[in-house]
């Protein structure tokens, strides 16, 4: 199988669903000309021009509510925000539209309308610029959240998303886009709301999704050197949450570590550490552990910045404890 | 201020439409504003009395086949305006399932997707990038047509009103903004909060051809929003239209509109918009005292049987709240 | 005591913190010559006059930001938010402005603000106007988060706010304003950061905070009936989480129930309930229940509204759950 | 585009203390570029290079025990220009614990309250209402002075400036809004994104008097910028000031720049401040070639010590972590 990046997998995802359909548009920052700031857009302008793939100016609130309307019209927009920085300029437009218009109009519109950007920290950019904000949308009624972690993920869900008939928010990441790995050639989707496991293992269970996945699975073979068979859940998409595959695990290994890399206090990580202690009650050997970012603004320092955020060693001693190892 | 009203340029069923669409909405409004005294309607309920002419003359401009209306929360007369049946927007004040928003939606959404009456918003300020995407999907797809974009003296001070304009100008976009000049935002009034009085001349700083209008004369909206229609039919260009008017009643029902002088209020009775509109219609003999009140007769019947309609339909529902949230 | 509502105990704080402290301003959508959009400032602008008292144009970005650069230069500004519903238009500047400035100057800021108004669902307003915003609040370190539930924790906590040096988000309620209880005369500080035991009880504890409060103590009246003694906590600070009171209370009682009107999904709810099934897994005898608001936008027409909130039905329900009585 | 300097209305040594103020921003600049292709300064890194005569000039005009400045993420230079010390500056960007910052904000956030530099801020847009409240304090305290916002002509469009020129204006503020159009943000011409060509005129929407301003005129830019500032210090009232102005290096340091040509950049470079500037001061006996160089070999030893020190400076400790979030 083709081995190609996670930037060009969501690029094949966008080139792919324009061409299939002549409603889907791309917007955003620098999306046309400059082939995007992080070059995910690169060569959709070449190929689709002006009318297809808008430069906007640099107006989060403004261009995204004008996705929304474009949606709500008809269109199939994909908004991209350069980061997840900025979407927070933008969020009334969808809190307060995008996800509420169906329902406030009795059923009346679909906002079929992807946002998507790099989410969370990346290298050397302190606090404004390095921050993993899916809390925000998380939270709201009305959206869908996904975040693939491999270039497979990001394709097949990218391609569902665009062709989803409700607001998707769509999180990828700046250190991500570099990432390799096999995607297939020729047309696949992904469903919305299907956790996947990446690793078997029947002692403790992983709860990730996103950029932490590689520090999961860099731990988890850690712990195998240890003895500890670790199962990786890839929650992939974050709402609807795929509570089957989650609880199924769970029940098997009686163990968890939510990993995740946004602030601790209410996160995603600590709502699915209530719905695993909820719903696994019975099941549970030890109380679920949370490996997230560290409940401070982000340092530019680069190693303070490194301590800001899920690190392997971080999720070991998490599993070393619901294991009762320490 | 002494108006003149070009009524030999219409016909006669043009001018009786206006006349009759701006009577319907002085007394829904009216009946609405009871129906809240009497607690059958909750929540906010902005009345559009005094700025009648405003939604009618500027809709009857529009083709809402191919043009599309968004507007804010006090919306009530641009959806009568839009075509929207009395009984279903009733319904909706009232919260039942036979409302245009199935109850969900209430006073401040009023939508008709068919009808291109696309809302309807509460947030202020925030409606304006949406009806800025619609004339891009217009655009896009080589419609000819344009969005009519209604918005308030306060909401143009929002970060979105300045990001929207420079957008639709960049991108040349069919839409007129409107913004309702009724003097006050809540109990404010737009001097004490604007620092410029002539919101017309802020499109310059995007380009966009600016007018102001007088919101008390009918054909003068009509007249300027046909020329603003026109160019985006024709030429796909943006505008900007400040029309001045009034709101009799406070902000909301809860508002008891100290903030102003009985006799500012007077002085705008006086220039009422329908009143005015009537007395050119009668001086030109288009219509007469007894036509006049026939057609007031007939709006507070339709009113009073769209309260009907409303109290006797049926409440959603419980299954109805998990409906409708994702397609 | 005097008894007061709880609007007026705002009224009584601001006013006397204004007094004592002339870099103390109002900013807000019609706070001054209006008296606030609900009466809140009534009167101060009489007393403080246009300097101090301050009608903003509708410019919740611009407003609140120009309150963070003021309290950045040395004023202690109260921004009202007319409702939170509009916060989010002004989420950015306090994201990325307020709660970092400190941080990413390396301590050299102080951002003595408070951002206060009423927060969550009232009546028959609908999806835009009718909504519980804390989540998109407590996430974020750098801040801090009040919401009392009467009176008198109103009014002392206000106080504190104003004197903190640090941004922090008031949340009150607009059917709460009229509520009323005991307020002494005289000055007196309720500090950030600690619960109260709003009822004692030994079967279980009831975790709440804000609006709730009221629901989850009629619920109490009625589980007595039944021979059920609940313990009420009301948080009063949502961030920091007065973690000790908390985990006291379940100890002894060894059953929880979270009662939150925001939406549940990554909630302080969940949050909550994710904490003390962590830090009371031994001592817990059945999972922790959340009744908090459904997961959908809020709908206009009444009954709808009312069966989307928690009520005393299900605060019922959930305690029975805990005690296995269903 | 032929330029005069107003050489013969200042004195020397004001004269030479702009030119060495350009020149050490020129080395500094150069010297963080050439850090950070070492890989000893990481993430995003704008540098200021081409733009000097506007922080210099404009700064020279402030009297910063009593006058602030806010400005963006493209930061090095207006730090400089207020003063502040060049080791301090190059350490933060380092990351170290002896940065202005303590290592915590790096290249976009450099701050020194006590010289009145309110920061470096990476939001586009966002600072500007920061800035507004700033000189809202200053209202409020009675104090003469100024603040100075700078913000570049990509941020134009954001609604915050739309809010921020408009509060200003009501209430009076004394504040200098600063648009730096150095033509392109990121990699787009302003061209391409805006509705109007010359910013100065949107002043005009808020009546702000708006001015464009040569900004690769040291002198020009001082003049203009100490008539605005005497206006705030006088009457209190905002102003606003297009500078025109060009940046030679790419958006931040991984921007190959291509959305250029290089007959365009040459242009600009023949149109050098710093250039242009020692040209006319030579012209007029001020400084000699000698003079000049030793100036250019002064900050580039200044800038050299800036990396010694910034090398030699410790990393923060992980306690620092948790330290600074809350006063
Ligand atoms: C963003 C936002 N801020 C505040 C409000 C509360 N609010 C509702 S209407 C209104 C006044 C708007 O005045 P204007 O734009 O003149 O419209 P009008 O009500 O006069 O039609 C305010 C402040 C809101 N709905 N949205
Ligand atoms: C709200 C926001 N959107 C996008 C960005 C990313 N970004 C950083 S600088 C920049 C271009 C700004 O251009 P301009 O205002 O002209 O300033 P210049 O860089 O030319 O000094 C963009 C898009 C950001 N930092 N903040
Ligand atoms: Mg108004
Ligand atoms: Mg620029």
């Amino acid at each position: 199988m083709p081995i190609i990046t996670y930037r060009d997998a969501l690029r094949e995802a966008m080139d792919e669903e324009m061409a299939r359909d002549e409603n889907v548009i791309l917007l955003g920052e620098e999306v046309a000309e400059y082939n995007g700031a992080y070059k995910v857009s690169q060569g959709l302008w070449d190929k689709y021009g002006s009318k297809r793939v808008i430069d906007t100016p640099i107006t989060e609130e403004g261009f995204t509510g004008v996705g929304i309307g474009a949606a709500m019209a008809g269109l199939r927009p994909i908004v991209e925000w350069m980061t997840f920085n900025f979407s927070i300029m933008a969020l009334d437009q969808v809190i307060n539209n995008a996800a509420k218009m169906r329902y406030m109009s009795g059923g009346q519109f679909k906002v079929p309308i992807v946002f998507r950007g790099p989410n969370g920290p990346a290298e050397y950019l302190a606090a404004q610029h390095s921050q993993a904000l899916q809390t925000l949308f998380v939270h709201i009624p009305g959206l869908k959240v996904v975040a693939p972690a491999t270039p497979y993920d990001a394709k097949g869900l990218l391609k569902s998303a665009i062709r989803d008939d409700n607001p998707v928010i769509f999180l990828e990441g700046e250190l991500m886009y570099q990432w390799k790995g096999e995607v297939p050639e020729g047309e696949y989707l992904i469903p919305i709301g299907k956790a996947d496991i990446k690793r078997e293992g029947k002692d403790v269970t992983i709860l990730t999704y996103s950029k932490p996945l590689r520090v999961v699975e860099e731990a988890a073979t850690e712990l195998e050197k240890q003895g500890i068979e670790a199962e990786i859940v890839d929650l992939r998409t974050i709402r609807p949450m795929d509570e089957e595959t989650i609880y199924r695990s769970v029940k098997k290994t009686n163990r968890c570590v939510v990993v995740d890399e946004s602030w601790p206090m209410v996160s995603v990580a600590s709502h699915v550490g209530w719905m695993v202690s909820r719903n696994c009650f019975d099941d549970l050997d030890a109380p679920v552990e949370l490996v997230t970012g560290e409940d401070v603004p982000m340092p530019y320092n680069h190693r303070l910045e490194l301590a800001a955020q899920p690190s392997v060693e971080k999720v070991i001693n998490a599993v070393q404890k619901v294991m009762y190892l320490t | 201020m002494s108006r003149t009203f070009a009524i030999d340029k219409y016909n006669r069923n043009f001018l009786i439409d206006l006349l009759k669409e701006m009577i319907l909405i002085r007394r829904f409004e009216e009946k609405a504003g009871q129906m809240y005294g009497l607690q059958k309607i909750g929540g906010f309920c902005h009345l559009y009395i005094g700025q009648e002419a405003v939604a009618v003359g500027s809709i009857a401009a529009l083709d809402l086949s191919q043009d599309y209306v968004l507007t804010t929360y006090r919306d009530h007369g641009h959806a009568l305006a839009c075509g929207m049946d009395p009984k279903v927007l009733m319904a909706e004040l009232y919260g039942k399932i036979t409302g245009c928003s199935k109850g969900k939606g209430g006073s401040m959404h009023l939508f008709d997707v068919e009808k291109h009456m696309y809302g309807g918003h509460g947030i202020v300020g925030s409606h304006i990038p949406l009806a800025t995407g619609v004339a891009l999907k217009m655009k896009y797809k080589g419609e000819t047509g344009v969005v009519a974009c209604y918005f308030g003296d306060g909401a143009i001070h929002q970060g979105s009103f300045h990001e929207s304009l420079n957008m639709a100008k960049v991108w040349d976009l069919p839409i007129v903004y409107i913004c309702e000049n009724n003097q006050y935002g809540m109990g404010t009034s737009y001097e004490r909060i604007s620092s410029v009085r002539d919101f017309y001349k802020m499109g310059s700083s995007y380009g966009i051809p600016g007018k102001q209008v007088d919101g008390m004369n009918v054909l003068e909206v009509y007249e300027e929003m046909m020329q603003a229609v026109r160019m985006a039919w024709e030429t796909g260009l943006p505008s900007f239209l400040e029309i001045k008017t009034y709101r009799y009643r406070g902000h909301s029902m809860s508002d008891p509109a100290k903030y102003r002088t009985r006799e500012e209020l007077d002085e705008y009775r006086r220039q009422d918009p329908i009143l005015l509109f009537k007395d050119a219609l009668i001086e030109y003999g288009i219509v007469n005292e007894d036509e006049y009140r026939a057609i007031d007769n007939e709006s507070k019947e339709v009113s009073n049987r769209a309260v009907e309609f409303a109290e006797m339909s049926e409440e959603p529902g419980l299954e109805a709240l998990y409906e409708d949230i994702l397609a």
